[in-house]
Parts: structure tokens; sequence; C-alpha cells
């Protein structure tokens, strides 16, 4: 009961080897581009929960910062991603990356 | 700058004007400008006329010289050779001052007669350019003072005669006849040229004086051969232009221009620029080159007139005529009658432009019928013509009282005196052939005469193909000619007559001399003296001495080139004012018979000079002969009809169609030369397409083949070893390709299971 | 607030958040997984929030939920009809992606409970850290911040280039 | 100033880089500008130059100032080769009366063929970067004065000119391109060898180094003794002069290594024709002069004989081969075959006259080929078809072109008046002046005679008398009653358009203008060629021996 009661760093690296998990599952199963970004968000969200967990129990502002930029990466690789997968759509009519396979042969 | 150099400029570039101003804007300007080139010719004709005036008539000085000269090419300090310029100039002395007043005049009588000839022509403006740029050329052979630019001009000339003979050249006849013109002439020009090139490469000069200066000093360092190989390649220049056998074949073609041109350019004053040069580089004209010179006129002149017997058209008869006439010219220069050959020059342009321009007016009366077998009885609807054409005719065939008989007696004495110094044998074939083609000429033109003139109009025998292919050949003019409109032949209108008139009048012998049996004694004569050679004879060689004949020649020749060796009664006049010509006169008619003339410092030359004077009475004794004898053989065959003309020539047919087709060279020349070049051209054709091209596709495929056999080696062992290297790579390939799917997911996966593995490695070491 | 209570909201979110990013991962519906997407960005806004990155936690909620989440739907709206029947999407590597799955977060929470030995600072933080993020950001980190502005302008620029109407090939052909 | 005009180009091809390919005017505009901007630049290079100046080999005291004009010198690459010294090439840029009409004469082209490019619809951006790269080499190889600079030029030719035939050229394209290519390389690896000897056997007299400096290689004082091409290393001079002369006698191109000539020609697109045998044909005879004969003289003196046959063989073989050709184009390719004999007649000749005339042809041939050539291309456009037979009567229903051809194809056959006579006709008067080449003139002078039978029989077929039944073209009555001309598929003008005439008016210009005053060209050469013939003179080398 100890270690529920009290909310320690692992609580919190639990939460983020999940998300990271479903973040991997997403990226490495899912046909759909889109759902692949959303892993993607998810694996960079759980990140930041350790980065930021870290900086808590540690006393420093690293992980702070650290976080901070990376959500401004996160936001422009969603915009740089969301537009090649638009450009794919354009291109093949389709967000299906398993058909997307061109460079195959 | 003398005056009279400033005049001749304007002179030679009036005419340029001309052609610029005609060829492009000739559409814009009114009647297509035909106006600004008969007034600038005009104009040109009288300044010509001008300095003809000054020069002949108001000073009479038979060395009358003067020059100009610029720089045109600079070469700078060529080594071995020194500064060295090519200049270009002008000269003009009494020959110029002749021939530009008669070039001229010509020219303008012909652009005069052409604004009636060519009227309703499509090209009508441009006509009157291409005349402009010919006159401009013959000015500027005329006024030429070096072999340059007297080359440069020849060309020109050569090639306003082509753009002229293929006036219509929708006719391929007369692209035909353009072509062959261009090229005859190109073949005597490289005579020419190479003549200039032997000249030029010993004294780095294009100028006549300074040639002529230097041969009189003996600079020239080659053998006598190339000197006389000189004479005779650049004699291949007249050869060309002037038609003389054996490239005499492009002009009677040359016809197919329109009868002006004809005029101009084929009987007055191009053909004879030949004639002109020849007397322009007279004076280096060894004793061999003379005498191929005169055997060359000889023939042609007498070939030329069998061939003219047979011919129907009416222009080819006079293309034929001329051609004999150029061949007694040549032959006159040949022989030493310098004065003589030139003499007839003049006289022969005025005489022949007339006939031209007569037949002109007769085609164009009868709507562009040329033969002369439809025609006939032409004299009563034509009495202007009749009587011109007569005229010149009469000139022609030579018969006393006209111009023509003067020149050609001149010519002919001048032949007899030759073979006689030349000490007779071979060299009396000259004289022979000469009278012979006298006779011939005085027959073919009264059978020209009586056919078009006398009799009735056979219009109506013509047979209708024959018709129709007159009246396709010259569609282009658009003449709507009918049979039935030769009936409506009538005289041609003033702009055509006033050209025959002139140049029927210049045909008569007042003109020329005041003695109608001897045109030496006429101004004509003596202001064209016969100049002193520069290279000697050979026996004049053998007989004084080298030096000092050079010397002597040298001498004469520091105060004026062509020298003047005159006789001790002229002498006394070399200042020669104009209030002195009737003393001259008289001196000259009191000293006749005894025997006096120009006298030479060469020996050969003052016997011709001697022996032609003294055959002068013989020689008008002879051709009067031969003249009657050719008329009334001609009146007994075509108006008495004592001898049927087709009878005649049925029984000897093969000598008529000898003659009727001009001796076959056209079909000579045909199967050799150019059957023979495009012969050749296709052979080597296929030799550079197969051979040369094959040796080099050849080479390539042995270098392949040498690299398969050097390869051997290197197939098996080297090849051995580098393809095992790619068999394994290949077959490693062939597997690992199968985890290249190209599906981003699968590599992530792949990426994870190492991660994975790494991981399990990790803490494998973590634990134990 | 006693400590119940935030041990209670802090498990909440925690479930919230676990949660609602599985259902991102495992539902069949693309729209379904967007929003789910945004419930876990607000769970994980919420721990931020319990770790003092106050700030973060609100820049969470803007830049996540107001941008990117948008963006994503507009991306799904874009690549799909919406007229389609199903907008589910279809799985591979199901099987090998459980397997690593398990084995990731096996690992990765094998690795925290047994090895790691925490040894937590004696001064955390604790509070608001906007003030410090302010002083940081205009000191220590000045060039990381200037470059990663110089990166969202790139981006901006590249995305608008990438997806834009395509006006230069139409008129050629 | 030199380096902006060999460069001028590249920057245009730089600028076009940055276009869009879409935007197909600018590109042609671009190039356009860079190219008058270069003819301007000629101009005043032209304005600025001594004629005086002799050129050649170096000034009193071996430095090229004082001899050579509008010098650039930079050090360009220096290496340490350790025990083989070190490697200095220079980036070395100048111009004497052999070089400056060429100057003049590439600008000119380049800018001619430029406006000739302008219908090329086919990848107009890689074409006209390509185009510019050409012409950046070509300027180069005329003003470079350090050896390597030169082979760089030389080399940087092959690349655009290989795709520019076997791109945009006619059907059989790639064969064309790749002869070409195998020709030049095969000439141009020889030359390489040959240059690296000179390198060790040549000393600059100012630094004492060796040198890659055609000035310095032009005196024979500065060749070291023993070297591999040392004065006693007759041998190798001789295999080295005959290497470096086949290398550029297959540029010229003489007999035996003609043969590509046609084949590109027929294949290369127009302005490439142009470019073709108006400026490159030049360089072999340019690398001749400035490169071959100065640097070996005394094999250059020996083999004079060998030279004028080959030149002779050129004028008539090459007469002959247009006479039989059916296709206009090859026709005027022979005919540039021909030509060019007369440039290695000239050469023969070794005199004053003879090389300026072969100087002079050089340049008119460049002029009235490219109009040959750009003709050719005007009916091409029109009917599709370069068949001889397949025309006849142009003249009444094109008439400005006839009168454009006409005087093309009468300065091709040298009529005087028109500028190609007056360097035949020098080029003449020097192979007969001189002993050894007399009576090859004689013979060559039989060239002037088929020259105007092909020139004339063609203009004959295609221009005079009336269509013929398979003509390429139809015949309609217009509104006014008269014959015109119709083409299958053709919209533009029938007769010249605009854009012609303004590519062939300036060159008729020329031609008639240096045909009646040939000064302003021949002026510059004048000085330089005499100094050449000095230099090659055998008095000379005797004097150094």
């Amino acid at each position: 009961m100890e270690i529920l009661t009290n909310i320690g760093l692992n609580h919190y690296l639990t939460i983020s080897a999940l998300l990271f998990g479903f973040g991997l599952f997403a990226v490495m199963t899912r046909k759909n581009a889109i759902v692949i970004l959303m892993g993607v968000e998810l694996i960079l969200n759980a990140a930041n929960i350790n980065f930021l967990a870290f900086s808590k129990f540690n006393g420093g502002m690293e992980g702070v910062m650290f976080s901070l930029f990376i959500i401004v990466l996160a936001a422009a690789e969603a915009a740089i991603a969301l537009a090649i997968v638009i450009n794919i759509f354009k291109l093949f009519k389709s967000v299906d990356v398993s058909a997307i396979d061109t460079m195959k042969e | 700058m003398h005056s009279l150099i400033q005049i001749s400029i304007a002179v030679l570039l009036l005419p340029l004007l001309s052609f610029v101003i005609l060829i492009f804007f000739n559409k814009r300007l009114p009647r297509r400008g035909d106006f600004v080139g008969v007034g600038i010719l005009g104009a040109t004709f009288a300044l010509s006329f001008y300095i003809f005036w000054s020069v002949v008539v108001q000073s009479y000085d038979p060395s009358f010289r003067i020059a100009w000269d610029f720089t045109w090419i600079d070469f700078g300090n060529v080594p071995g050779v020194g500064p060295l310029q090519i200049k270009m100039g002008i000269v003009i002395d009494n020959l110029t001052a002749i021939m530009l007043a008669m070039v001229t005049l010509i020219s303008f009588l012909v652009h005069l007669y052409s604004t009636g000839y060519m009227a309703g022509d499509p090209r009508y403006g441009r006509f009157f350019a291409y005349l402009g740029i010919f006159t401009f050329s013959m000015l500027g052979i005329v006024l030429s003072d070096n072999l340059f630019s007297i080359y440069i001009f020849w060309e020109l000339v050569g090639l306003s005669s082509y753009l002229l003979i293929g006036f219509y050249f929708e006719k391929d006849t007369a692209a035909d006849a353009q072509k062959k013109a261009f090229l005859a002439n190109r073949v005597g020009d490289i005579g020419m040229w190479l003549g200039i090139l032997i000249l030029y490469s010993q004294f780095h000069t294009f100028n006549y004086q300074e040639i002529f200066q230097n041969l009189a000093d003996g600079k020239f360092d080659m053998s006598e051969a190339w000197l006389t190989a000189a004479g005779i390649l650049l004699f291949m220049g007249c050869v060309g232009k002037s038609a003389q056998f054996p490239l005499h074949v492009w002009l009677p073609d040359a016809m197919e221009g329109p009868t002006p041109v004809s005029a101009l350019i084929h009987a007055a004053t191009m053909v004879a620029a030949g004639v002109y040069f020849v007397a322009r580089i007279f004076v280096l004209l060894t004793v061999d080159a003379l005498h191929v010179i005169a055997f060359i006129g000889a023939i042609t002149a007498f070939m030329a007139a069998t061939i003219a017997i047979t011919q129907n058209d009416i222009k080819r008869v006079l293309a034929y005529s001329t051609v004999s006439q150029l061949g007694y010219m040549v032959l006159g220069l040949g022989v030493g009658a310098y004065s003589a050959a030139l003499f007839h020059l003049v006289t022969h342009a005025f005489f022949k432009a007339c006939l031209f321009l007569g037949s002109g007016a007769i085609i164009h009366a009868m709507h562009h019928e040329q033969d002369m077998r439809w025609m006939g009885g032409l004299r009563k609807h034509m009495p202007w013509t009749f009587a011109t054409f007569t005229l010149a005719t009469l000139a022609l065939a030579g018969l006393p009282l006209t111009s023509g008989f003067m020149s050609k007696d001149a010519i002919l004495a001048g032949a007899i005196g030759f073979a006689n110094a030349e000490g007779g044998g071979i060299y009396y074939i000259i004289p022979f052939l000469g009278f012979f083609s006298a006779m011939l000429t005085a027959f073919y033109m009264g059978r020209q005469i009586w056919l078009v003139f006398f009799g009735e109009s056979r219009t109506h025998l013509k047979p209708a193909d024959d018709h129709h292919h007159g009246h396709d050949a010259h569609g282009s003019h658009g003449h709507d000619d009918h049979h039935e409109e030769v009936h409506g032949v009538h005289e041609v209108a003033w702009n055509m007559r006033a050209p025959l008139v002139i140049l029927a009048a210049l045909s008569i012998f007042a003109v020329y001399s005041p003695d109608p049996l001897d045109g030496a004694k006429g101004w004509f004569m003596k202001m064209i003296p016969t100049p002193e050679t520069v290279v000697g004879s050979a026996s004049g060689k053998a007989e004084h001495g080298t030096s000092s004949a050079n010397h002597n020649a040298a001498h004469l020749l520091a105060e004026a080139v062509p020298a003047v060796g005159h006789s001790a009664e002229t002498d006394a006049h070399h200042e020669g004012v104009a209030s002195e010509v009737i003393h001259e006169e008289d001196s000259h008619a009191a000293g006749h018979g005894d025997g006096h003339g120009p006298e030479f410092s060469d020996p050969r030359q003052a016997a011709i000079a001697h022996e032609a004077h003294d055959a002068h009475k013989l020689a008008i004794v002879i051709s009067s002969v031969m003249v009657v004898l050719g008329i009334s053989l001609a009146l007994i065959v075509y108006v008495f009809r004592f001898v049927d003309p087709d009878r005649t020539a049925r029984a000897i047919r093969p000598l008529y169609l000898f003659s009727f087709n001009k001796w076959y060279w056209d079909e000579i020349y045909q199967a050799t030369f150019i059957k023979g070049s495009i012969v050749i051209s296709k052979v080597l054709s296929w030799f550079d397409a197969n051979v040369v091209d094959g040796i080099v596709n050849g080479a390539g495929a042995l270098t392949r083949r040498v690299g398969f056999a050097t390869g051997g080696f290197d197939k098996y062992v080297v090849d051995g070893a580098v393809n095992f290297t790619a068999f394994f790579f290949n077959t490693s390939g062939a597997v690992l390709k199968k985890l290249q799917t190209g599906k981003v997911q699968t590599y992530v996966v792949l990426l994870m299971l190492a991660v994975i593995v790494y991981f399990i490695y990790y803490f494998t070491q973590l634990i134990y | 607030m006693n400590n119940a209570t935030y041990i209670t909201i802090f498990y909440i979110f925690a479930a919230v958040t676990v949660f609602s990013a599985a259902f991102v991962v495992f539902s069949k519906n693309v729209i379904y997984s967007a929003f789910s997407l945004l419930f876990t960005f607000f769970g994980a806004a919420a721990l931020f929030v319990f770790l003092s990155a106050d700030f973060i936690a609100v820049t969470q909620v803007v830049v996540y939920v107001g941008g990117i989440l948008v963006l994503l739907l507009f991306g799904v709206m874009f690549t799909n009809t919406i007229m389609q029947a199903d907008l589910k999407t279809d799985v591979l590597h199901v099987v090998p992606g459980i397997l690593l799955l398990a084995a990731t977060v096996g690992g990765m929470l094998f690795t925290f409970y047994t090895t790691g030995s925490w040894k937590p600072s004696d001064v955390q933080l604790e509070g608001s850290v906007v003030e410090r993020i302010g002083f940081e950001t205009m000191s220590r980190y000045v060039l990381p911040f200037e470059m990663a502005s110089i990166l969202l302008l790139a981006a901006l620029i590249g995305a608008a280039f990438l997806a834009r109407f395509d006006k230069v090939r139409n008129n050629e052909q | 100033m030199l380096s902006l005009i060999v460069f001028l180009p590249i920057i245009a091809g730089l600028v076009i880089l940055a276009v869009p390919s879409s935007q197909k005017q600018i590109i042609r505009i671009v190039s356009l500008l860079a190219a008058l901007a270069q003819c301007v630049l000629a101009v005043l290079i032209w304005q600025g130059y001594d004629a005086a100046l002799p050129g050649i080999t170096a000034a009193a005291g071996g430095a090229p100032e004082g001899s050579f004009q509008f010098i650039e010198r930079l050090p360009w690459i220096s290496l340490d080769l350790g025990s083989f010294g070190s490697l200095n090439i220079e980036y070395f840029l100048g111009v004497d009366g052999l070089s400056i009409t060429m100057v003049i004469l590439t600008a000119l082209i380049s800018a001619i063929g430029i406006l000739s490019s302008w219908p090329i619809q086919k990848q107009v951006k890689g074409y006209f970067i390509l185009y510019n790269l050409l012409s950046t080499a070509m300027m180069g190889c005329f003003v470079a004065l350090d050896f390597f600079l030169f082979y760089v030029f030389w080399e940087l030719m092959l690349l655009p000119m290989y795709f520019l035939i076997g791109i945009w050229g006619g059907p059989n394209r790639e064969y064309a391109a790749i002869k070409f290519f195998l020709y030049t390389l095969f000439g141009s690896v020889f030359m390489l060898l040959v240059m690296i000897g000179l390198y060790f056997s040549v000393i600059d007299p100012v630094t004492g180094n060796h040198t890659f400096s055609l000035v310095a290689m032009a005196s024979q004082e500065n060749y070291i003794k023993d070297a591999i091409l040392g004065p006693d290393s007759v041998m190798w001079r001789y295999v080295a002069f005959i290497v470096l002369f086949i290398g550029f006698a297959i540029k010229v191109p003489m007999f035996p290594f003609h043969t590509w000539l046609p084949d590109a020609h027929v294949e290369a697109p127009t302005p490439i024709s142009v470019i073709l045998a108006g400026v490159l044909l030049k360089l072999g005879t340019y690398g001749m002069m400035r490169i071959n004969f100065p640097l070996f003289p005394e094999v250059f003196q020996a083999s004079l004989f060998v030279i004028g046959v080959l030149g002779a063989i050129n004028i008539i073989y090459g007469a002959f081969c247009a006479l039989a050709q059916q296709d206009l184009k090859k026709m005027v390719a022979y005919s540039s075959i021909s030509h060019m004999g007369y440039v290695l007649l000239g050469l023969a000749a070794a005199n004053s006259e003879g090389m300026v005339g072969a100087l002079y042809q050089m340049f008119n041939h460049g002029t009235i080929t490219a109009m040959l050539f750009l003709l050719v291309g005007v009916i091409y456009d029109r009917a599709h078809t370069r068949q001889i037979d397949k025309f006849g009567g142009l003249a009444s229903y094109m008439p400005v072109y006839a009168a454009v051809v006409t005087i093309a194809w009468f300065a091709s056959l040298g009529l005087p008046g028109l500028s190609g006579f007056i360097s035949e006709a020098f080029v003449f008067v020097g192979a007969f002046s001189a002993e050894t080449t007399r009576y090859i003139a004689i013979v060559s002078v039989l060239g002037i005679v088929f020259g105007a039978a092909y020139l004339l029989w063609s203009l004959q077929r295609m221009f005079l008398g009336k269509r013929k039944p398979d003509a390429a073209y139809d015949l309609e009555v217009g509104p006014d009653g008269h014959e015109h001309i119709h083409f299958h598929d053709w919209k533009g003008k029938l007769d010249l358009d605009t854009r012609e005439l303004v590519m062939l008016v300036p060159l008729a210009v020329i031609v008639i203008f240096l045909g009646i005053y040939p000064m302003p060209v021949m002026g510059l050469m004048t000085s330089s060629i005499n100094k050449l013939v000095e230099v090659l003179s055998p008095v000379v080398m005797t004097a150094l021996n």
C-alpha cells in the first residue's frame, strides 16, 4: 500500500512507459498514416512526462526547458508530417502506408 | 587627285548607286524606277564622254596616262619581303577613255531600249538593277590599274551575266544556261588567277605598271616557260570571258537572257572585256604565248563562222557571229595587230549591239518568235529596223565604207604580216582562216538578212507544236501571242528605235577615219599605238643580248608604260596639243606608203609591223573579194535559188549536222567533264561513306576484337574473381531483398526487435 | 487539499491518460482515435501540473489540443471522404506489435522497479516555474530558443509549400 | 575584361538555373542578353586592341606584357609534388592578333545561335544552360594562354556539345553524338600527354619554374636542352607534333578524320550546326596556329608539303563529295570540309599572305557557313525535308529567302566583293608564292570550279525553274491571281520572318562589307601573323642552333 499512496517517480515513469508503448504500437501496426502520427504524438508526450518527472524530483530546470522545446518540435513535426501525408494522399489517393512501397524495387 | 580621276570614280560608282536604289526600292518607285536607271546611265555617259573628250580629243597625246591608288590591304612588315601593301587604283589612258565612252554609251542605249523591250515584265525594276551592277563591274574592269581588282570585277561581270542570263529563271533552259556560263567562266578564271599568282609570286605586287617595270628590269627569277605559262594562263581568262575555243560553248546558250542583255553583255561589252584584258597585259606576253593566242583566235573565228551558217535562231546566228568576231580580235592581238584588234573591239561593239537590238526589235514585233525560218518580209513593216540592221550587217560582213571593213582589214593585214614575218609555213593558216571566215560571215549575214526581211512572211508555215513550245517558253512575258497577230507586225516605238539609229550611225567609217580604206589613218589607231613588249622575243634576245634589250625596254618603261616606241614623225608630237591634229594627219597621209610605222626596239615586233604595213593593200583586196564572194553565195542560194539550200544540206548531211550541232562541243563536254565530275563525285562520296567511315567503324570493331582477345585472361581469371564477388552479393542480396518490403512499419518493427535484443543482452549482462 | 484527495486525483488523471491512450491506439475508427487523443493530452497536462510544471501544462493544452489535434483532425478530414462508410483503419503486424509492446513496456517497468534505485533530490521543484522559465529562456537557453523559433518558421513555410494547391503543374498540363 | 567575356554565359546559365523551367521566354531572353553583352564586350575589346603589338611570343625579357593584351594572370593550382617538383597552373588569359578575330567571331556566332534557338521547345532550360556552357568553353579556348587552362576549356566543350547533339538532334542523333565525342576525345587524350611532356621541357624565363604558359612555350630558347621535348630530342618532338596535329586536325576536320562532321551536322539542330561550323571547327586550326606550329617550328617546316597536300585533298575531296550529296545540309557540311582545306593550305604556305588568308578564311568561313546553315534551317523548318530534289522554283515564291540564299551561296563559292573571296585569294597567293606548296596550289585551284559547280547546281535545282511534281510543298492560287507557296504544317510566315532576318542580315552585311574592305578584321591580324611567320621561319631556327 505504501507504494500506491506515496506518489513517487516510478508512478510517472510507469505512465510514461505505457504511453510510449501504446505510441510505439500505433506506429508499428496501424496502416493509417494519421494514426501513426498520433502514435508519434503519444511517444513525444511520454518523453515529456519523463523529462518533467525527472526535473521535478531532481530540482533542476533542464527537464522543464527540454519539454518546452519538445512541444515546439512536436508542433513543427505535426505540421510538416500532415503536409506530407496530404501530398501522399494526393499522389496515391490513399494514406495507407503499407500500399506506398514504390521504393521496394 | 586629278579631276579626271574624280570624274572617273563618279562614273564607276554611279551605276552601282543605280543598282542599290533599284534592287531595294524598285517596287516603291513609279514605273518601277526605270527612269532612275536610264537617268543615272545618261549622267554616267555624259561624264564618260567628258573624259573621252578631254583625253582623246582635246589633248592629243598617245602616251597619256594618269593613275591614282589607295592602300586596300596593309600586310605590315612581312618577313622576307618587307613592307607589303595591296593597292587598288584607277588608271586612265587613251584606251580607258575610249572604252569608258563606248561602254557607257551602249549601256545607256540599252537601258533606254529596255524601257520599251522589257515593258510589262514582272521583274522589270530588277532588270535595270542588274544592268546597273553589270555596268559598274564592266567599268571597274576598264578602270582597274591592277590584276587583283580586274579579277574582282572580272568575276562580278560574270555574276551579273549569270543573273541576267537567268533572268527568266523559270525556264529550265535559262537556268541551265546561266549555270553553264558561270562555270565556263570560272574555268577560264582559275587560269587567269594562276597567271596572276605566277606574276605576284615573283614581284609581290598586282599593279600592271610595277609588274611590267619589274619584268623589264629582268627580275623574273623563274624560267621563261613560267612567263609563257603566265601569259597563256592570263589569256585563259579571256578564253572564258570572250568565249574563245574551247570555252565558247556558253555564249550561244547565254542568248536565253533578254535580248537587250545579249546586246550589252554578250555582244558589245563583257565578252570584249577578255580582249581588253589581253590588250592590257599585251606587253608581258611572250612569243610562244602570242602564238597560242593567235591560233586560238583563228580557230575560234573559223569554227564559230561555220556553225553560224546553219543556225535558225536569229539570236544564235548573231551569237556565233560574236564568237567569230571575238576570235578575230584575239587573233589580232596574237599576231601583234594590237591597235587593229582594239579598233575592231570598238567597231564591233557598236554594230553588233545594233544587230542585237535590231533582232530584239524584230523579236518584240514578232511576239517572241526567234526562228528565222518563220520570219520573212519584215522589210515593209519595219523600215527603220531594216535600214539600221542592214547597215550593221554590212559593217559586220566587212563591206567597204563601213567601220567593220577598216578594223577587220587591219587585223587581216596584221595576220598576213605576222605570217610573213614568222617565215610562213604553218603560220599562213592564221590569215587563211581569217579570210575564209570573212567569207562565211558575209554568207551567213546575207542569209539572215534575206530570211528575215525579204520574201514573204512564212509565219503560217510554222508547225503547231513548235509554236506551242515558243509560247510556253515566253509565257512569263505575259504576251498573248497567236499566229494571227503576226500580221500586226509594226515598227517599234521611238525609245527602241533611237538606239538603233545611233548605233548604226557609229558603224559608218567616217566616225573613225577619213580614209574609208585605211583605218590606220584614223584617230583611233593613232591614239592606241602598239606598246613595246617587256619580255622580248627569243630571237630578239639572241640578237641583241638579253641585257641590252631589257635595258632598252626598261628605259622606255621608266617614262610610261605601256611604253610607246613611236615613229620619228610622231615623236615630235608627244606633247600633243589639239591644234596639231591636222598636221599629224597630213604628215601621216604624206608619209603613207613609205613603209613607216611604229618602230620597235624589239626586232620581232618591228618586223611584224613592217610586214603588216606592206600587206595592207593585199588584205584590202583579198577581204573585199571574200566578202563579195560570200554575199554572192548568199544571193545565189537564198535569193535566186540557183541552189536549193535544203537539198544541199541533205547532200552534205554529215557536214551540215556537224555545223548544226555546233561541232558537238556540248555533247563532248557533257560526256567528258560533266559526266566525269559527277561520276568522280559519286565514287568519292561512296568512298567517303563506305571506306573512310568504314575504316573508322572498322577500327572501332577491331578495338573491340582485340579487347575480347586480350580479355580472355581477364574473362576467366580476373573476371572470375570479380564475377564471384558479384555472384555472392547478388545471391545474398536476393535473400536480403526480401526484408526490403518498402513498408516503413516493417522497418520499425525490425528496429524495435533490435532494440529488444539489445535490452535482453543488456539485462543479462546486468544480471550475471 | 489533503494527501488522499491528491492521490485520488492523481490516479484519476493517470487512468484517464493511460486508458484514453490505449483507446487511441486500439480504436478502429480514426475519428474516435482523434477525440480520444484529446483526453490523453488533457490527462498529460494534468500530470504536468502535478509535476509543478504549470506553464508546460498550459502550453500542452494550447499547443497540443488547440493546434496539433486540430491539425490531425483536419488531416483526417482531408484524407478520408466524410461520406465514406467506415473510417476504420486496418492493422498489420498485430502479433509482433503486441509482443513488442509487452516486451518494451515490461522491460522498462522491470528496469524502473528493480534496477532503478532513484534518489530524489532534497530540493524539489515546488510551486510555479513560469518566472524561472522566463529567466532560463533569456539566459542559458537563448540559443535553443532562437533556433526553435527559426525551426518553427521553416516548418511553417515548408508546410505551406508542401500542402499548397499546385498551380504550376496544373498550368503545364 | 576577358574573364567577363568568357564567364558571362555561365553567369547567364546560373541565372537560368534559378528560373523555373516553365518560363521559357525569360530563359531565352536572359541567354540573349548575355550573348549581346558578350558582343558589346567583344566590340570594346576590339576597340581597345592595339593592332601593332605582335603577340605569339613574349616581349623582350620574357614577359607577355607588351606583346599580348588584356592579360589576366593569376596562380590557379599550385601543388607541391615532392620529388617531381611543383605543379604551377595559372589562370592566364590574353589576346593577340590570332585570337582577337576569333573572340569577335565567337561572340557574334553565339548571339546568332541563340536567336536561332528561339523555336526550340524541348527542355528549353537544359538546352540554354548547356548552350551557355558551350559558349563559355569556346570563348575560353580562344583566350587561354595557359596550356592546361586551354585543355580544360577544350574538354569542357565536349560535354555540352555531346548532349546538345544527343538530345536535341535528329533521328540518328545518338550515333552522331557518340561519333563526335569519341573522335574528339581520341584527339584530346594525346594532347594531354604532349601537354605534360611540354610542361617538363619548358622553363618560364621570368620565374625559373616549369610552366604551362603557351607564351613561354612559343620561344624555343625556353626549352631545356635534354628534356623529353627539348631541342635535342628530335624523335619525340616529331611524335609530339604529329600527335598534336592529329588532335587538332580531327577538329578541323581534316581528311581522313572528317567523317564525324557530316553526321554531326545532319543530326544537330540548326543553332548547333551554326556553332559547330562557325566556331568549333576554327578551334582546330586556331590550335595549330597557337600551339602546334610555334611550339615545334622545325617539325612544322619539315611537314609543310604534307600539310599542304592534306589541305588540297580537303578542298577537292570535300567539293566532290558535296557535289554528290542529295541532302542540302550534308552538302553544306562537305562544303565546310572543302573550305577548311583552304585554311590548311594557307597555313602550309608558311608565309604572311597565306597565313593571313588562312586566318581571315577562318573568320569568313565562320560567318558564311553560319549563314548557310541558318538558311538550310529555314527551309527545313518549313518543309521538314532537306532533299535538294524536293524543291524547285523557290525563287519565284520566296524571293527574299532566295536573295539571301544567293548572297550566301555566292559568298561560299568565293565571289569577289564578298568576304570569302579575299581569304581564298590570299590563301592561293600565299600557297603559290611558297616554293613548297606551289604545285599544290595549282591543283587546289580546281576546287574553286567544283565549289561553284555544286553550289550553283544546288541553287538551280532548288530555286530556279518551276515546282517539281514531287516537291515538298504545294502551290495555291491566291486571291490576287498569283501562285503562292504552301507548306503542309507551317503556320508562320512563308518568306523569311523578322527573327530570321535579324539573324541573317547582320551576317550578310558583314560578309559584304568585309568583302569590299577587309582591313577592319585583316588589320588586326597582320602584325601577329608576321610575327608567327618569323617564329616559324627556318632562319630563326638555324640562328638558334
